[in-house]
């Protein structure tokens, strides 16, 4: 019983037919209209699975990207318009997180992991070239040279090399 | 009976399987050579059994069968024949069972085809994919039995989300898993290795033609996906960095390291335990994968339908597995000790920076894909991780790795002489430098990253051409000798070349498919007209139709370019009423410069009533994607088919001949 | 030793990792769940009709603000199949725990919404009329139906998402009310 | 049949895995396998210097590297391994093999559900398509009578939709009897069930009331109890309902079908409250065999194994069967059991049912559609 309820919650999604941004929700002004949709495509659809809001076609995401609009053609900048979905919905709307303390780790983590992997790599380098390397190795000794022929030979007619 | 025959074959797989899982491998470690070699006759009983079973699951959807449980819920008796076919697999459980018969499948493999693989080692490796194969076959047959059964039968099944009813999905989980669970193989090896004590060379080799398979089978599984998605979805996209899909792409660039690492280890003996821990960490994320899509984790478009009780089964055996895959690491890789030394500029190095490059690369995709979680757990605050972060991130780490990727090639192991190459390259790079600046010169708008990426996948398509012509001596000697040096380069060498002129093009389908799309959104109605991209759109109106399970409201729209009728587009909105849903079926001209996509619907509001919802896209370039993913398979199998990773197998005399060709 | 602890590193990580993961099955959690920005804040401003054909008077921030007491705003549509399942439940509650509830009517028809009460019954106090779905943003919801706790300043002290149905929900808005109330 | 099957499939098995015990020739150890490899990897070297893609320096350093692997493989220790050891284990493991899948297999297989392809469920198919064909005749007639149909004849319909998963009609039927003023409580209540099916499970006011006229014509009618607790519950005193049910089964004079439904609607809500479960030793120490199936025994039926489930459904049967005994003229009853017989498998017993149904159709005018449905149905069990 709890199950299908829940379904029907997220079900919200499902009533209208909308195909993601709407001919009708377009501005006239091109620029404008390219703002609308780089913001639209940082905004997460609250009511769909992992969707930003330009390809959703849930009634939420419809009403927001007109609330988008309605607020770019009122002159608001970027940071304004992204705030104000901010104020309502949390940080969760964000596709990409603002940088804050929570997430220093997300934004720098790849860059300190690329970092202490150079330190490795670059110690991991100098211990390897410490060592002689003009472009011949030591020959092997006779000792090794015969020991050598002999484990060479060992199997030979029985195998193909 | 059919479907009890498929539950038998199970339980009987697993009865099998905890024999493979303990025999051999005591076997190995106390000389019996009858307990090594029992490993064949299980591994391949194990792989007829799943076949049973996954056979009679798909005879059980064929013939709809609805004593079946999974038949009911993921069929209908209406349903187009390839589509029961494809329901095998499409849910959870049949899913499972697919995976399972992959990796014993992989298993199967090694006992019969790796005949130049010293028996212990065989015998360990096999044990260890056995107790794999243990987990799973325990986890479908106590928490998610595909035969379970409804008695009396309803009438009808419940069918399958109509957006997965296309062939590309039909093909996707195999090819996906055949990938992702193929890496099981490597992990084995790797894992037997460790308790063996012993990484060498000939491991690496040995090891070598498997890493080859699971990373050509997940190319081309992600790559179909990607198609699926952009043909299929409707959007025109064809990556959205959803947690699904980030699932097999993190396995792919690891293992992709892995199989550049595993040369080093091949050719020079060195970076021993660092393939050991690609080679666990690629299956460990394989194993990963496969939980974010059964757990529901994470919130995706692709997820399995949640269940808590079979998260924490699959956390358990991820657990296991890689906790305890990596404190055996933690305790055994010291004593592989190190190999060969080499100077910052040499082959070794570039590969050095390739691993870290792309393990970075995995670890930001990891980052971004759990991170929220971590976030929620820690500070009880949700926040998103979406496609603005990926792409901030990932480009970066991926752009350097393409730079390097025209060098490496002409680097030599151990020292290598910089200005000599530099000498060799200066003329691809002034031809990068060229094709930038007339890329810069024609657009009209667009990012400046676009026009860097055009130039470096330049860069790497000249260079790749470069070497190769180098190592033939194309130009230098006549051209029939050159060709005779081509025939006899190992495929191999051929095999890498394919591949990164693949990623080449892979690049320059990613970059125009982005920067310079076009795109043109409106209502309709019959007779308008739309310029995109130098084409004339005329939309003509709209056809109603009938499928075999779905009702269809056909466009009809005719392209013109210069005034002459080019193609006609029918795109296509379904609906399918046993499901309650509809699918938007794109139709597209596809040419190599660039699509012509199109989709439509009926618009969302009544003001617009009487009018169709066009939404008509330009993808400059898009098919090079998909060129440049087939490339890298193409290199791959390449590889594959080369001689060296036969060597050593005891062949008949009479099929030597055939083994071994002409060199 | 360094070496050591390098080799032992991915496996500690493997550890730590597993830990979130296993976090993360917690029955508990809910992956879809969106938590709300708007509790210990003020009511949003905002000024809705009255569903058309109804007796019942709209909704505005002002009129939520002047009452004076706890209240519990409710978003609720006529298409929504699990609204219909807490309807009887805020019934009861407003019958029976004299709890005074108001509502929003989410992109809805005038008409069926109408219809929708005229079956049910309408335990509403005042009822605003969202038709386009604005107000909704306002209140930050995710999906219908949601339950708001308001304490009598104004501010918004708790938030429900979905149907009212089991007695634990019931608890909970119980208690959230009651807490409301102490404040004030 | 099936057991043979299975049983032939564990013994391949078996003798797969002894004919490894006869398994013969030479086996590749780690020192032969990795010296084919390096020795391989030495003429590469050859054949790169020929070519002029390595020079002679950079391929006589690569040889002395090589030389020293093959050196050190050459100095791994080989064990003696023995093919002759542990034959006993690999013999006892075959033996094991099948009993540990068998064992298993009984706690999760199904042996005994055949499996039905769709194609040889045409019968069904068929019936189902007859089925509502019939039903929309017997509903046409029922509207085209003067008198307003017998309320008989309604109920069957309501009945026939509700089956058909069709609740709304299924409303309709219902409501055209509750109109008038012979309905009885078990009308009201059919209706009732409708009208919440139709909303998935929600009681509404419209239920409600009729819940509340069938409680008024007999207060102490466990039907309306049923359903008023039913309200409770969804009103969100799960408490309360329970103690209503709880309160009617004490009230008993004895052992009733409908109380298994109601011990386990109670038990269920006991749960959300906390209450310990309780059983029908509680009120009737004494008796044992009160059982019935109800709703809350098919219910129950969703979360049985198969085999519990074959077992309930015989003991389902059972119980109709011997209810007939008492009510001989139930035409529908005996239907009922002929077809339960049939899937049971038991085609003696299910022949007996259905002439006991047949003449009872057959004593219908010949028009009736009720005599049409049921022998529609009588057809497809003798087939």
């Amino acid at each position: 019983m709890k199950s299908w309820l829940y379904s029907l919650v997220l079900m919200l999604a499902a009533t209208t037919a909308a195909w993601a941004v709407e001919p009708d929700e377009l501005l006239d002004d091109p620029v404008l209209e390219s703002r609308a949709r780089e913001l639209s495509k940082q905004l997460r659809c609250v009511v769909c699975q992992n969707q930003d809001i330009d390809s959703s076609n849930a009634g939420v995401a419809r009403t927001m990207r007109t609330l988008l609009r309605e607020r770019l053609i009122a002159g608001e900048t970027n940071d304004e318009i992204i705030a104000f979905f901010v104020d309502r919905y949390g940080d969760f709307v964000l596709f990409r997180p603002r940088l804050k303390p929570a997430t220093y780790l997300l934004w720098f983590g790849p860059a300190v992991l690329f970092a202490v992997g150079i330190g490795v790599v670059f110690v991991t380098i100098r211990c390897r070239s410490r060592a002689v390397l003009d472009g011949t190795a030591d020959p092997l000794s006779p000792d090794e040279e015969r020991e050598f022929e002999a484990i060479f030979h060992e199997n030979e007619g029985r195998r193909d090399p | 009976m059919t479907p009890e025959i498929g539950q038998f074959a199970l339980t009987l797989a697993l009865a099998v399987a905890i024999v493979q899982s303990i025999l051999p491998i005591v076997g190995a470690s106390t000389g019996r050579v009858l307990w090594m070699e029992s490993a064949k006759t299980t591994a391949v009983l194990q792989v007829t059994l799943v076949a049973i079973a996954f056979g009679a699951l798909m005879r059980s959807f064929v013939v709809s069968d609805f004593t079946v449980r999974n038949v009911v819920e993921n069929s209908h008796s209406l349903k187009p024949m390839i589509f029961k076919v494809a329901g095998t697999w499409g849910s959870h459980e049949g899913s499972l069972v697919l995976w399972t018969f992959i990796l014993v499948l992989f298993g199967a493999g090694v006992a019969l085809l790796g005949r130049n693989i010293p028996v212990g080692l065989k015998a360990r490796t096999l044990s260890v994919q056995a107790w794999i194969s243990v987990g799973f076959l325990s986890f479908m047959l106590f928490t998610s039995n595909p035969f379970e059964r409804v008695f009396p039968p309803p009438l009808d099944g419940t069918d399958l989300n109509p957006l997965l009813q296309d062939i590309g999905l039909a093909m996707h989980p195999p090819l996906l898993y055949f990938g992702y669970v193929g890496f099981s193989i490597v992990f084995s090896f790797a894992v037997a290795a460790l308790i063996e004590g012993r990484v060498d060379p000939a491991w690496a080799r040995w090891v070598r033609p498997w890493t080859l398979t699971a990373w050509i089978s997940l190319t081309a599984g992600i790559a179909l996906g990607s198609w699926w998605a952009y043909y299929e979805l409707g959007w025109g996209g064809w990556w959205f960095w959803d947690p699904v899909e980030n699932a097999s792409f993190m396995p792919w660039l690891l293992g992709t390291a892995l199989l550049h690492s595993a040369i080093v280890t091949e050719k020079r003996d060195t970076f021993k335990s660092w393939t050991i821990l690609l080679a666990i960490l690629t299956f460990s994320l394989s194993l990963l994968g496969t939980f974010i899509v059964r757990s529901g984790i994470l919130t995706s478009v692709h997820a399995f339908a949640v269940d808590p009780a079979r998260g924490v089964y699959i956390l358990g055996l991820l657990g296991v597995t890689i906790v305890g895959s990596l404190t055996l690491y933690a305790w055994r890789a010291p004593q592989l000790g190190s190999g060969g030394v080499f100077r910052p500029i040499s082959r070794e190095a570039g590969l050095l920076l390739n691993n870290l490059l792309l393990a970075t690369a995995t670890a930001t995709v990891l980052f971004g894909t759990l991170y929220p979680l971590f976030v929620e757990a820690v500070t009880d605050e949700k926040i998103s991780v979406g496609p603005p972060y990926f792409n901030a991130t990932f480009i970066p780490f991926m752009l350097p790795l393409v730079i390097i990727m025209g060098i490496g090639p002409f680097l030599s192991w151990k020292r290598a002489d910089l200005p000599g190459i530099w000498q060799r390259l200066r003329l691809v790079f002034g031809i990068a430098i060229g094709v930038a600046g007339i890329v810069w010169y024609l657009q009209t708008d667009g990012p400046l990253l676009a026009v860097v990426s055009i130039g470096i996948a330049a860069w790497v398509f000249v260079a790749t051409l470069r070497e190769w012509a180098l190592r033939i001596k194309l130009f230098d000697l006549p051209l029939s000798q050159s060709l005779r040096r081509a025939r006899n380069l190992p495929r191999a060498a051929h095999g890498m070349t394919l591949a990164h002129l693949g990623v080449a093009m892979l690049v320059l389908g990613f970059v125009g498919s982005t920067a310079w799309k076009e795109e043109r959104v409106l209502f309709a109605e019959p007779g308008t007209t739309v310029e995109i991209a130098g084409f004339e759109v005329i939309f003509d109106g709209v056809e109603r139709l009938r499928g075999p399970n779905y009702i269809a409201q056909q466009g009809q729209l005719r392209v013109l370019k210069d005034g002459r009728e080019i193609t006609l587009l029918r795109p296509e909105r379904r609906n399918y009423p046993v499901a309650g849903t509809s699918t938007t079926e794109s139709a597209i001209r596809s040419t190599l410069r660039g699509d012509l996509y199109v989709t439509i619907s009926e618009p969302a509001t009544e003001k617009a009533s009487g009018q169709w919802n066009l939404r008509i896209l330009y993808e400059p370039l898009v098919n090079w994607i998909w060129i440049g993913a087939t490339m890298l398979v193409l290199g791959g199998s390449l590889s594959l088919s080369d001689r060296r990773l036969r060597v050593g197998a005891p062949s008949p005399k009479s099929r030597s001949s055939a083994l071994q060709p002409a060199e | 030793m360094m070496k050591k602890i390098l080799l032992a590193m991915p496996a500690l990580v493997a550890v730590v990792l597993g830990g979130f993961l296993f976090w993360g099955l917690n029955p508990d959690r809910d992956p879809n769940a969106i938590p709300s920005a708007l509790v210990s804040e003020p009511v949003p401003d905002f000024e809705l009709p009255p569903v058309e054909s109804t007796q019942t008077p709209g909704l505005s921030a002002a009129a939520l603000r002047s009452i004076g007491e706890p209240v519990l705003v409710n978003v609720f549509a006529s298409w929504c199949v699990p609204c219909r399942a807490e309807h009887a439940v805020l019934t009861r509650l407003v019958e029976q725990d004299g709890v005074r509830l108001m509502g929003i009517n989410y992109m809805d028809k005038p008409a069926d919404a109408a219809n929708w009460l005229e079956e049910l019954g309408n335990p509403y106090e005042r009822i605003g009329s969202d038709s386009e779905g604005r107000v909704g943003i306002e209140w930050g919801i995710s999906g219908v139906p949601e339950t708001f706790v308001i304490d009598a300043n104004g501010i918004v002290v708790y938030r429900y998402v979905g149907p009212i149905v089991t007695p634990e929900a019931q608890d909970e808005i119980r208690a959230a009310l009651a807490a409301a109330g102490g404040q004030s | 049949m099936i057991w043979l099957v299975l049983g032939a499939m564990a013994s391949i098995t078996v003798l797969l895995f002894l004919s490894g015990l006869y398994r013969t020739g030479e086996v590749l150890n780690r020192k032969d396998g990795a010296l084919v490899i390096l020795k391989d990897q030495l003429s590469e070297i050859d054949t790169d210097q020929e070519r002029n893609l390595i020079s002679v320096t950079e391929a006589d350093a690569a040889r002395v590297e090589i030389k020293r692997r093959i050196l050190a493989a050459g100095r791994l220790a080989t064990r003696e391994s023995s093919r002759a050891s542990g034959r006993s284990t690999i013999f006892a493991s075959a033996i094991a093999t099948p009993l540990v899948a068998f064992a298993l297999y009984s706690q999760i297989g199904s042996p005994q559900i055949e499996s039905q392809p769709l194609a040889s469920r045409a019968s069904e198919t068929q019936e189902a398509a007859n089925l509502s064909e019939l039903t929309q005749r017997l509903k046409t007639r029922l509207e085209a009578d003067e008198s307003g149909g017998p309320s008989d004849g309604w109920v069957l319909l309501g009945q026939t939709y509700m089956r058909m998963a069709r609740y709304d009609d299924a409303a309709d039927a219902f409501e055209r009897v509750t109109v008038r003023d012979n309905a009885d409580i078990s009308t009201l209540l059919l209706y009732a069930e409708a009208l919440i099916a139709a909303e998935n499970g929600i009681v509404t006011p419209q239920a409600e009331s009729v819940i509340e006229r069938a409680s008024e014509m007999d207060p102490d009618d466990p039907g309306p109890i049923f359903y008023r607790a039913r309200i409770l519950e969804q009103d969100g005193v799960p408490d309360e309902a329970r103690t209503l049910l709880i309160e009617r089964l004490k009230r008993a004079d004895r052992a009733y079908p409908w109380m298994e439904l109601f011990l386990s609607v109670a038990n269920r809500l006991g749960e959300q409250v906390g209450e310990s479960p309780v059983t029908l030793a509680d009120f009737f120490p004494d008796s044992r065999d009160a059982r019935s199936p109800g709703a809350a025994d098919i219910e129950a039926a969703q979360d049985m194994s198969v085999e519990e489930r074959s077992a309930f459904v015989r003991s389902m049967v059972d119980r109709l069967a011997a209810r007939l005994l008492d009510d001989q003229d139930n035409l529908e009853g005996w239907l009922r059991l002929a077809e339960a017989y049939s899937v049971l498998g038991d085609f003696d017993a299910a022949q007996n049912a259905a002439d006991n149904a047949r003449t009872l159709a057959e004593s219908l005018p010949e028009t009736d559609p009720m005599r049409a449905a049921a022998t529609a149905r009588l057809d497809r069990i003798n087939k």
